[in-house]
């Protein structure tokens, strides 16, 4: 799972490509971390923008291809400016093509 | 003035202007003027039957164009309330925006019929410089044209009931998100079958206060600080939205949800008041008319680009951005200040009484918030404020009234309709309820009241997100 | 009465009026009466000759003023053209939205093109009494205005062309997210060419239904239950929307996508409905025309009015919640009740017919519903329910009608459009084809047929979630 | 023609019409027609002042249409800034719509307050076959109404004015998404104040360009391909926005978040286009104004509709899919196609001009991005490019010009415009700069510049997803 | 968690419940795989849709329920179709409802 | 990872926030459960609404974080109302902050 910058979107899934990974799912996420929104007026009134827009990959990869993966997206999404995100990795203990039944490594 | 039976003014209006003008027309056209020798009786009887024949005639012309004027400037203000709709629903968050347009279409509805029920004989019938108008059920359109009223009886109806519409609609956008409906129905219905009515008796109805000096050409007072006032004590005795406010005292801003659709509705409303305005003028039969419609389209206009413009610099100058919906509450404010009086001024002035407008609302909006006064889509700065000060600004350039008088209107109408504004809020907190629920309102009432989402497939966005 | 070439019946009209009104206004205006003697051959010259340049100019103002309503009124019906396009495209899922759009404004222009190329002709054009008019390319507006025509030509071909475009919108609505654009592109051009006209031709056209005495003033039955025969055959060939009616009967309601869209919608029809009954006058050259015109604004905005309160109450009553969707339908139905004869009536009697319109709508829905038609918008009821219950109701004001002969309109035409339409509904069923395939169905219209989303940011919704 | 100061004209015109038409007229209504013998002294007399009073009035009836069809019209083509503004907001992704809706609301207001300031003058004031007005500062609409004017001054004004704002509105389409608010607001005054009313003086003020036979009845190039060229000059300096050409020479498609709305727009633009065609006819007072009004509503009624459908069809044989992007702008390019004159065609060559223009466009929208001018609504192929075929497309019906005298017009408006837009983009490039930075353009516009989101509930799209 | 095409949803809702799981969560994704978006045509410019609108759902199962619960998603989802989704199994370390405190399997 | 009310979010956040916890994202989700939405009646017809808003937080903390993390999000998001929501943990493997490069507890 990554967290990235909305715009970084396809260079990721194209770095991603590169690897032979195949497969993702991407949704939209609001991120509160370090990078501070800024403070905004509306109507005159000061208000705080916490919740920043960010993407959120999931990818299921093989064990061996964890670490390409990791570097591919950090290269990818990396502008060295505050809120690039984060990646989180995290073991599967199965997985499932519902088309066609495989699992395992087969299934990704 | 604003009157629904005037004894053909504008006839007689248009035949000194003819008188007038004849002997200057005559030589620019190289028409021998009228002989100065006493006409023989055969003579006068041909000119006679022939001046008849034309002055029938130019009632007639005069007849029709006063209806139409009524009729299409009326349509226009109608659709008001669309604008008022999308402004009000662009405005609030998209769990409470079915709530708001369901409200909008209901004002609209019930005040038309209110006004057909009992609002336009209590405001229009027998006023007499009096209080109040006949408490007489259903307008009754006669039965054919008949060529001294002026204008049809009924297309005057449809103007001034549009007007009330109007006034309904602004105390919507201000108590929206906590309002319960079936309250802010009730209350439309006693506000434009009764309130309405007979503080409209008193100026347009030719009651105590026209008799006073007052001048409101279109309603600053009578329509939009109507509304306004309503509305204020209702965001005073309803309180704020959960979460607007906080402990410590900090503003939270609620962003409305939609701000295309405010846009659009600030464009449909600047459209249609034209009609607002322009109509007011409540005739079209002579040139006098045509001249003077032509000015106020001139000095609506140039008010609400003035307002536009203030708002820009005044939001750039305070807050280092420009803020759309100050913007569009820029415009809005322009064109009630100039609502009452878009005849006179020249557009010079009309530029400067909108520009105000667009600074006085820059400056309210945050002022109410300081007060905690909760008012969701500026209604308050633009409709009560803005309507004050174009009230108060008439004298700049009619020299019929005067500051004082401008005064008095502005204080006994307001004085009135927050009495009666707040018998009935409370008579309603009372009985059927004001607010919905903290829980009705954490899940918006779209969902709890009317069970659908506005925008069931659009995301059902947190404040926070 | 509605028809393109009317010789002179406003000025004669007004004539008769003048003439009448005459005594009455000479004295109120202090002239002395026309003398009892007989005048000189000298003076009868003299008043000839006022009388012939008064005359004429009288025709040219009633021109003017004849044509200019056709105009503006009928640019109001063309804005019924957004108002249906808004309406429908809120009301279905936003997977079809940007079909609807297209269709939407395929129908208008479609509708306007060939009613240029054969319409108007087959409409118009020498039908005198019988079933047709005359099967001629290209309506010719003439080479300079003539008086005796009462009014433009072509301002008449414009309002009976914008009449058109609407009966053509109200069967996309119904059939929305399932039929395929090119079929219903198709139907359009059928429907807006041969099949509108002919029967239009009856009525308007002064064609054997008008000798037998029908009334339809604005068109309940020949523009609106057009449209609804039309869309009712198609909803029956077309069948549901997968997933609209469970197999064990229950019925799943599928949200629109855009509730506020649909309400502007409804705002936009309304306002256009001003232009759509008040153009139906077909004149507005004297003060009879404008005064009627007057009734027919505050009757329509009553009905209308009284649809959406009638609305309300119903599903509050029946569901112990109001129903948005339904009070907007409920807006329609009493614009629609109040189309066959919104002139007539008594502005009491415009409320009562408007509200049972509002009634009918709430509860045909949902015996749509259990009868699985699946109608998306909630057309069918709108326009064919309420067009038929206007149409019968016109004898309850009108006293040239009875109800026997309303009842032979509203059945003769219905059974020549549902017989054209089963006709070129199967026939496109069988050629291009009349249903998206289910793939299609489930991914939604915009991306299967046209390839882009309507909201390709706001989230792809399932209607589920 | 196209002048506010015509002496008259109208009058005449009508004098000449009913001089012509009266004889036919009174034998038609079975009067006698005048004696031959010559008249008395007397009859003169009584005659003289008759005509005096019935051409007094003539007039003022005259006067009254006239002004009532500039400020209807005029309101129409007001309305025209809403849908720019739909229009543009729904064609740019969700991130810049709110500084779309800014920047339209913006460009109708400055227009105002510019042409009131200094545009009129320039534009019409002793041009006298010049290059160029008068520099005075406030146009004055005097102290009241003058037949002698025709109508009223200030209808006149405002008409014009809001002309204007529509070439604004123009330019900001096209550089959406990337060009600061203050740079597009300094050269909207500058386009407003300056540029529009010296071209616009060469043919509407009855410059140089109106000497040499030129002709533009409504502003196919006068407006539309001015805005055209303002917006090609700022395309080209301004550069694509990122990610829209690929560096190996793709074209990225970015498409518009709400497609509907864009539609919406687009019917505003229809609707608002009668009063932009019908109005400039300049009048409405005689029946010949009413017959040439009507058909030029139903000529640009028409041209719009074919251009939708040859849209469609060019889409459809092109891509084996409708697109309804370029059906709306199908729609817009036969509506300016017309533009330049949509009084003289036959209806057929009116569907023939507006097929053209939504054939034109269907082209010129991947030409423009071939050469990669990134155009982010369609406003460049749709006016300037149908704005240049319309103009050329004049001589096909008006004997009055030639093919050369049109490009002389369009060539040489088209260079001044260029020039000067070049000026004014680089001067306000190398001072208040003119594109976001790269970061903002990311961000989008709302929020970097306005601090806000237009839809904040709606979901952040991002264009990829 | 498995990823689904949206308009199986109903079914695999009701396939869950027979299997005595009442809870779930459910959220828009858009998804990369075998299954590419068609080429399509927006004003004259090609482009290819990458990402599929997919439905994420999220469940937590008792370890004795995951293989039936596998096995009836599988059966709902599936439409034989490319794109018609997979299903991930990863272990959970707590759950705790958030209105009783409960954990573990009453959780759940 | 956690699913709350929506209306809940800021208090959570601030909660957190108070344990020097500063990064986390959200999405929008919606939810299945033993809160039942009401039966609603659109246009006549009566249906079930079954899926709720709700809002999922996704928050890597340090495993000594964590049961303070589940506490806080716990008394923040409580109601006692049916529908509160649930609390799910698992193990994360690796965690790299994009930016820096940093990994495991230096990059949450
Ligand atoms: N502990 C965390 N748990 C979950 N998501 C986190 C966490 N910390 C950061 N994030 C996500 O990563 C995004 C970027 O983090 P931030 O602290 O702003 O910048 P950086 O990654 O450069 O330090 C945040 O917006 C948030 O979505
Ligand atoms: N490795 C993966 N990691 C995460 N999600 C994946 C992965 N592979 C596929 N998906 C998701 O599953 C969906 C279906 O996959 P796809 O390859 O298109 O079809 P199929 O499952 O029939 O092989 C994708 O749209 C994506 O959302
Ligand atoms: N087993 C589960 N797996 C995933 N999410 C669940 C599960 N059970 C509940 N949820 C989520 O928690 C939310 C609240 O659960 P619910 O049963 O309604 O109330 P409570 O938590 O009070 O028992 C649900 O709407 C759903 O989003």
């Amino acid at each position: 799972m990554a967290i990235i910058k909305p715009f970084k979107l396809d260079e990721v899934r194209e770095a991603l490509g590169q690897l032979g990974i195949q497969g993702l799912t991407v949704s939209e996420v609001k991120g509160f971390g370090r990078q501070k929104g800024q403070t905004e007026i509306y109507r005159g009134a000061e208000y705080q923008v916490n919740f920043l827009p960010k993407v959120k990959l999931e990818i299921a990869v093989r064990d061996d291809l964890v670490d390409r993966a990791m570097e591919a997206i950090s290269a990818a999404a990396c502008t060295d400016k505050i809120g690039d995100g984060k990646i989180f990795v995290y073991g599967l203990e199965h997985a499932v093509r519902i088309r066609t039944g495989e699992t395992g490594n087969d299934a990704l | 003035m604003r009157f629904a039976n005037r004894p053909l003014p504008v006839a007689g209006l248009s035949l000194l202007f003819v008188a007038l003008a004849l002997p200057a027309l005559a030589q620019d056209m190289g028409l021998p003027p009228a002989e100065t020798g006493l006409p023989t009786v055969a003579q006068t009887t041909a000119a006679a039957e022939a001046t008849v024949a034309l002055d029938a005639f130019r009632n007639e012309v005069s007849y029709i164009f006063n209806s139409f004027s009524f009729l299409l400037h009326g349509a226009l203000v109608m659709w008001m309330g669309a604008g008022f709709a999308m402004l009000e629903g662009g405005l609030v968050r998209s769990k409470n925006t079915a709530m708001q347009m369901l409200k909008n279409i209901t004002a609209y509805s019930v005040a038309g019929i209110m006004f057909y029920i009992v609002g336009y004989n209590l405001m229009y019938v027998n006023v007499n410089g009096g209080f109040i108008g006949t408490l007489a059920f259903l307008f009754e359109p006669g039965s054919g044209p008949d060529l001294a009223t002026g204008h049809s009886p009924t297309s005057d109806w449809f103007f001034q009931m549009v007007f009330v519409a109007t006034a309904a609609s602004i105390v919507s956008g201000t108590l929206a998100e906590r309002l319960r409906f079936w309250s802010f129905m009730i209350f439309t219905a006693v506000l434009t079958g009764l309130i309405y009515p007979i503080q409209g008796a008193w100026q347009w109805g030719h009651g105590w206060l026209y008799q006073a000096g007052f001048s409101d050409f279109a309603g600053s007072t009578l329509v939009h600080s109507v509304g306004g006032w309503a509305a204020l004590v209702g965001a005073v005795l309803l309180g704020a939205r959960r979460g607007k406010y906080s402990l410590d005292g900090r503003v939270n801003p609620i962003p409305g949800a939609n701000l295309p659709m405010a846009t659009l509705g600030t464009f449909i409303l600047w459209l249609g008041w034209f009609g607002f305005n322009g109509g007011s003028q409540l005739a079209l039969g002579s040139a006098q008319d045509a001249w003077s419609i032509s000015n106020i389209y001139a000095n609506t206009n140039l008010a609400a680009a003035a307002g536009v413009v203030a708002a820009i610099i005044m939001t750039q100058v305070l807050y280092g951005k420009v803020d759309l919906t100050m913007t569009l509450n820029g415009a809005l404010a322009g064109l009630v200040s100039i609502t009452a009086e878009p005849l006179m001024p020249t557009p010079l002035l009309a530029i400067g009484i909108g520009a105000v407008g667009g600074v006085l609302v820059v400056l309210a909006v945050p002022l109410l918030d300081r007060l905690r006064i909760d008012d969701v889509v500026g209604a308050i700065p633009v409709h009560l404020g803005c309507g004050i000060w174009g009230t108060l600004a008439v004298p700049l350039s009619n020299p019929n009234t005067t500051f004082l008088t401008q005064l008095l209107g502005v204080a006994s109408i307001g004085a009135f309709v927050v009495a009666c504004s707040i018998v009935v809020w409370l008579a309603l907190k009372f009985t059927v309820g004001l607010r919905c629920s903290e829980e009705e309102e954490n899940i918006g009432l779209d969902k709890s009241d009317l069970g659908l989402e506005a925008y069931p497939e659009f995301g059902h966005g947190h404040k926070g997100l």
